[in-house]
């Protein structure tokens, strides 16, 4: 059986650099062992321990797509030690992948649901995940209509550029980039994102909500959503807490009896009322 | 299985002979304290103890244990996973409490869907041999209000209870059945068996101390922000001395170390109590007190492992109660919490 | 001050049981360079005499 | 001792009612035999649990600090006009004001947020030698008086002479009453013995270097770093140690020798000019760790090289802060 503490040993296949500040960058990794990749099958919304040896493990979301074959995704920003060295890192370098893990992006619960994507900033990364898998071929059909908002501060701090403006082009997505303040280039959205949430104003029927930002961009935007009459079973959001083990074992992440790195880190707000609110 | 029966100064004698044979851990006496170490070719197992300093669950769950090693070639970084082996050894003379504490280990680590095999190969090549407690060691043992027993089984493989003059040699499971060879050939009668009985009832009546320990789970279901966790935590020096005694605790941190162009990725206790236990690296911490650490440790263990597995994340083996620097008394806490 | 917790320091590390010699301290003026110049080659010679350090060394692997 | 515990009550009901303090850290009786533990005192009606006797171990300059730099934090939250100062109250014996010295030496905080109520002391009980010299028995019962502990053991019945159990650090102790007070209860206790206070180190200069070092790494495998050590000490107040640092990381968290070596060394080592002796870290380590032996020697050296006991004069300058270019010695330093 597979010891689930050992990482995979992948390459680095491609660095892009995502931000003007150069501080946040895609990592593409490709499987040394070929049959790696069938194992790390996985869903939209998991997480994966991105190992660096001598360094340690960080545990970051999955910014790739099931439906993207060959290669894992993550976007990484520049905080910790690992992170730091992972920033440092080359193409063609070897390192260690552990993961997936967590649950996910609840799929089968969204499937035929109208679909509001909310996200802001760095945290934008799972949920690109999730709307790649959704307009993927055939994929498409079983989701509704899907919305997305995405917030950054500036323009020059949107990730995935080009894939923003490939999405825009499709006429099955509704797609709504705004920046806090734009710069002399920018020619969409100004405003944060609860307010464009609010102009936007999503239908809550048969809709889904899955939310992803840092705190204070939830903390509004909720609101928003209570008023269009969203309930709590239907929003979604994704949590954050210092992991190690990532599989429920090193005792630190949970949030009362569930632990974030295996019960979650994707809960909907019903769930969270249930739990304390440590977090 | 039959039952047998050993002479009570054999015991020494026969912990010996196993060592002779595999690796086997025994109470030692170190200076003033009496720990679980392996016992060496010319050491003497000390069973005149009332019970260990340290909880024994660093023979399946070492303080530091490396996971994995990694060198630097010329092809770039190579690693390779320790396997995941141990080997056969005999754990000599835990008290029940202490066996117990490796059963409610086991629903962790063992898990359906992620086993720690590091855990798991020490624990099913280990023996535990348990030595009844006749009398409670301490005045502070409370093992029977947390499902225990001064003369149980649970967690253990073979079980010895002092009858008088000899032991009685219970095997518990197949593997303590496989030891019976070092026991001898004295079988137990039916008036042995009785003595036993007799001795176990008399055991669990004579602990004294007593907590409502299943009375507190409800209470605590509804009373995360009851102020009431905001008297217990200010003494605490906020050390892991509760932790790293505590036979059930089990929280790990996972780094790694480098020498040269070798490393190795270890693992090693941590602890709820410790600040930078749950800090993250964008600086925030969402346990941000000592209140918040203590609340978490007497949730985790009276609440959410009850959630998660059914079971109270204590032994009542005292430890913690013992040896507390300022004398948080964790019957207390409950007992206080009982009245909420 | 430095000059007294170099003073200190050393005498602890001697009084664990660490080698007086492995722990040396001097002032050199950035203008000394002959100075500088003897003062490391008989610190090497010391240290050299005295062989590799065995203690509080960190084993990996 | 009744008699002090008396006015000590007193005197923490008066200091809270005046509102002379916020707070009084103190002692109470613990819920085991034989101990006391610390206490935090708001309400007058609570003064009646202090008790001041021979088990009352820790010194509690680490709460006082704490409690203040807790509540510096929760007011930086607050408009500067609206700011309110906290008096901490605390029972202080010699050692304790020792450490609050070092503290106010060290601007911690000023003199004024500070309530030192001095008590005499005439030594504290060594839980731990106490268990040896009954042979490890837990004990059940027990009471002190006229100079002896009687106890009820799981062992029989059993009598201790308190003089016999003292802690190390107070059967030589230079300092035992208080140094600073505002509030003083009682006379003044008679001397221990501080004439023979650096006769265990002297002893263990004069072994070999490898005897020594065979010491310290046998004392030092015992410690399974659980901080209890560093969590006790008034002088270790670092917002983040050392150990705990990971950019760099000065020390691996495991339980190698060699960095629980460090570990040790450098927090001792950190105490040069700062330790006051009062043996809270020797009687918090659950192991054992003849922590005492190494920190003596830090305070002989402190005295020996720099004429400095550490907090024991409000007017001294911390030894490290300063330099005597006519007396401090220079043989230390390499001159090829």
């Amino acid at each position: 059986m597979q010891n689930p503490y050992i990482p995979y040993p992948v390459v680095v296949d491609k660095i892009i650099t995502e931000v003007d500040t150069k501080d946040i960058k895609t990592f593409r990794f490709k499987f040394i062992n070929p049959e790696d990749e069938a194992k790390y099958a996985y869903i939209p919304g998991q997480f994966g321990e991105l190992s660096i040896y001598g360094k340690g493990e960080s545990p970051i979301g999955i910014a790739s797509s099931p439906t993207q074959k060959g290669y894992v995704e993550f976007t990484v920003q520049k905080a910790g030690v690992v992170t730091s060295a992972l920033h440092e890192m080359e193409e063609g370098e070897v390192m260690g992948l552990r993961g997936p893990m967590g649950n996910s992006w609840p799929l089968e619960f969204l499937e035929g649901k109208n679909i509001v994507i909310v996200g802001g900033g760095f945290a934008f990364t799972t949920l690109r995940s999730l709307i790649n898998y959704m307009i993927y071929g055939e994929n498409r059909k079983r989701f509704g209509n899907i919305t997305v908002i995405y917030g950054a501060r500036n323009p020059g701090l949107l990730l995935y550029k080009d894939e923003l403006i490939e999405w825009q082009k499709r006429d099955d997505l509704n797609i709504n980039v705004t920046v806090d303040k734009g710069d002399a280039n920018w020619k969409g959205k100004e405003g944060f994102v609860p307010a464009v949430c609010k102009e936007v104003a999503p239908s809550k029927e048969n809709a889904v909500a899955v939310i992803c930002g840092p705190p204070i961009m939830i903390r509004f935007t909720l609101p928003v959503f209570f008023d269009l009459g969203f309930s709590k079973e239907n929003i979604i959001t994704s949590l954050e807490m210092r992991m190690k083990c990532g599989i429920g074992k090193c005792g630190r992440c949970n949030v009362g009896s569930k632990y974030v790195c295996k019960d979650g880190p994707v809960f909907s707000l019903a769930e969270l009322d249930k739990l304390t609110p440590e977090y | 299985m039959e039952k047998s029966l050993i002479k009570k100064d054999a015991l020494a004698g026969i912990a010996k002979k196993m060592a002779g044979d595999f690796l086997v851990w025994a109470p030692v006496k170190k200076e003033d304290n009496v720990l679980f170490e392996p016992l060496q070719k010319d050491g003497e197992p000390f069973f005149a103890y009332l019970n260990s300093k340290n909880a024994p669950k660093n023979v399946f769950f070492p303080h530091t244990e490396a996971m994995m090693k990694f060198t630097r070639t010329p092809k770039g970084m190579v690693f390779s996973a320790e396997e995941n082996k141990a080997d056969q050894s005999v754990l000599f003379g835990v008290r029940p409490c202490d066996a117990h504490s490796f059963a409610l280990l086991d629903k962790l680590f063992d898990q359906e869907k992620y086993k720690d095999g590091y855990y798991i190969a020490k624990r099913q090549n280990t023996t535990v041999i348990s030595i009844a407690c006749v009398q409670p060691p301490y005045a502070t043992c409370f093992c029977t209000s947390v499902d225990g027993e001064p003369v149980g089984s649970e967690g253990a493989d073979i079980l010895l209870v002092d009858i008088g003059s000899d032991y009685l040699v219970e095997f518990v499971t197949p593997k303590g059945e496989k030891l019976a060879q070092y026991f001898g050939d004295a079988k137990a009668d039916a008036a042995a068996e009785t003595k036993k009985n007799e001795i176990a009832a008399k055991a669990v009546d004579a602990i004294t101390s007593k907590i409502p320990a299943h009375e507190v789970k409800p209470i605590l279901d509804k009373n995360f922000d009851n102020p009431f966790w905001n008297t217990i935590h200010g003494k605490c020096l906020a050390c892991g001395t509760c932790t790293y005694f505590c036979p059930t605790c089990h929280c790990f941190d996972i780094s790694d170390e480098v020498k040269g162009s070798d490393g190795v990725r270890i693992r090693s206790w941590d602890s709820c109590m410790f600040p930078m236990f749950t800090k993250e690296t964008s600086g925030h911490n969402p346990r941000t007190s000592q209140k918040e650490r203590w609340r978490q440790r007497t949730m985790h263990k009276f609440k959410y492992y009850v959630d998660n597995f059914d079971a109270i994340a204590c032994v009542g083996c005292g430890r913690c109660v013992m040896s507390c620097p300022v004398n948080i008394d964790i019957r207390k806490v409950v007992e206080d919490i009982s009245k909420l | 001050m430095a000059r007294r917790k170099f003073a200190t320091l050393k005498s602890f590390l001697n009084y664990i049981g660490v080698e007086g010699d492995r722990t040396l301290f001097t002032w050199v003026s950035a203008s000394e360079g002959d100075r500088w110049a003897q003062v490391i080659k008989v610190a090497t010679e010391k240290i050299k005499a005295l062989g590799p350090a065995k203690k509080m060394i960190k084993k990996i692997g | 001792m009744e008699n002090i515990e008396t006015k000590l009550r007193e005197e923490a009901k008066r200091l809270l009612l005046e509102k002379k303090a916020d707070v009084i850290i103190g002692y109470e009786k613990g819920t085991l035999p034989l101990t006391a533990t610390p206490c935090f005192i708001t309400t007058p009606e609570e003064a009646d649990k202090l008790v001041w006797n021979n088990l009352c171990t820790q010194n509690l300059a680490k709460f006082v600090h704490d409690l203040i730099t807790a509540h510096k934090n929760s007011q930086k939250r607050v408009k500067p006009e609206d700011r309110k100062k906290k008096v901490v109250g605390i029972v202080a014996r010699g050692c304790t004001t020792r450490s609050l010295i070092i503290h106010l030496q060290e601007r911690q905080y000023e003199r004024d947020e500070v309530c030192i109520i001095g008590v005499p002391c005439d030594g504290y009980v060594d839980g731990k030698g106490l268990k040896v010299k009954i042979g490890g028995a837990d004990i059940v019962e027990g009471t002190i008086d006229g100079g002896q502990i009687k106890m009820k053991t799981s062992d029989g019945d059993k009598t201790v002479a308190l003089k016999d159990v003292l802690a190390e650090c107070c059967l030589t102790c230079r300092f035992n009453n208080p140094i600073v007070s505002d509030v003083l209860i009682g006379s003044p206790s008679p001397a221990m013995n501080p004439d023979a206070e650096y006769n265990a180190v002297k002893e263990f200069e004069a072994k070999s270097m490898e005897e020594r070092w065979a010491y310290f790494t046998k004392e030092m495998e015992k410690c399974m770093r659980c901080n209890a050590c560093r969590q006790t000490c008034p002088s270790c107040y670092c917002p983040t140690c050392f150990v705990e640092q990971s950019q760099p990381q000065w020390v691996g968290i495991g339980e190698d020798k060699s960095d629980t070596q460090v570990f040790q060394l450098m927090r001792m080592y950190h105490m040069v000019g700062r330790c006051v002796d009062c043996g809270s870290c020797v009687s918090v380590c659950p192991m054992g760790v003849d922590l005492r032996k190494f920190l003596k020697k830090i305070d002989k050296d402190g005295w020996e090289m720099f004429g400095n006991r550490a907090g024991s004069s409000m007017e001294d300058m911390p030894p490290l802060g300063r330099y005597d270019e006519h007396h401090d010695k220079e043989e230390f330093i390499f001159n090829p």
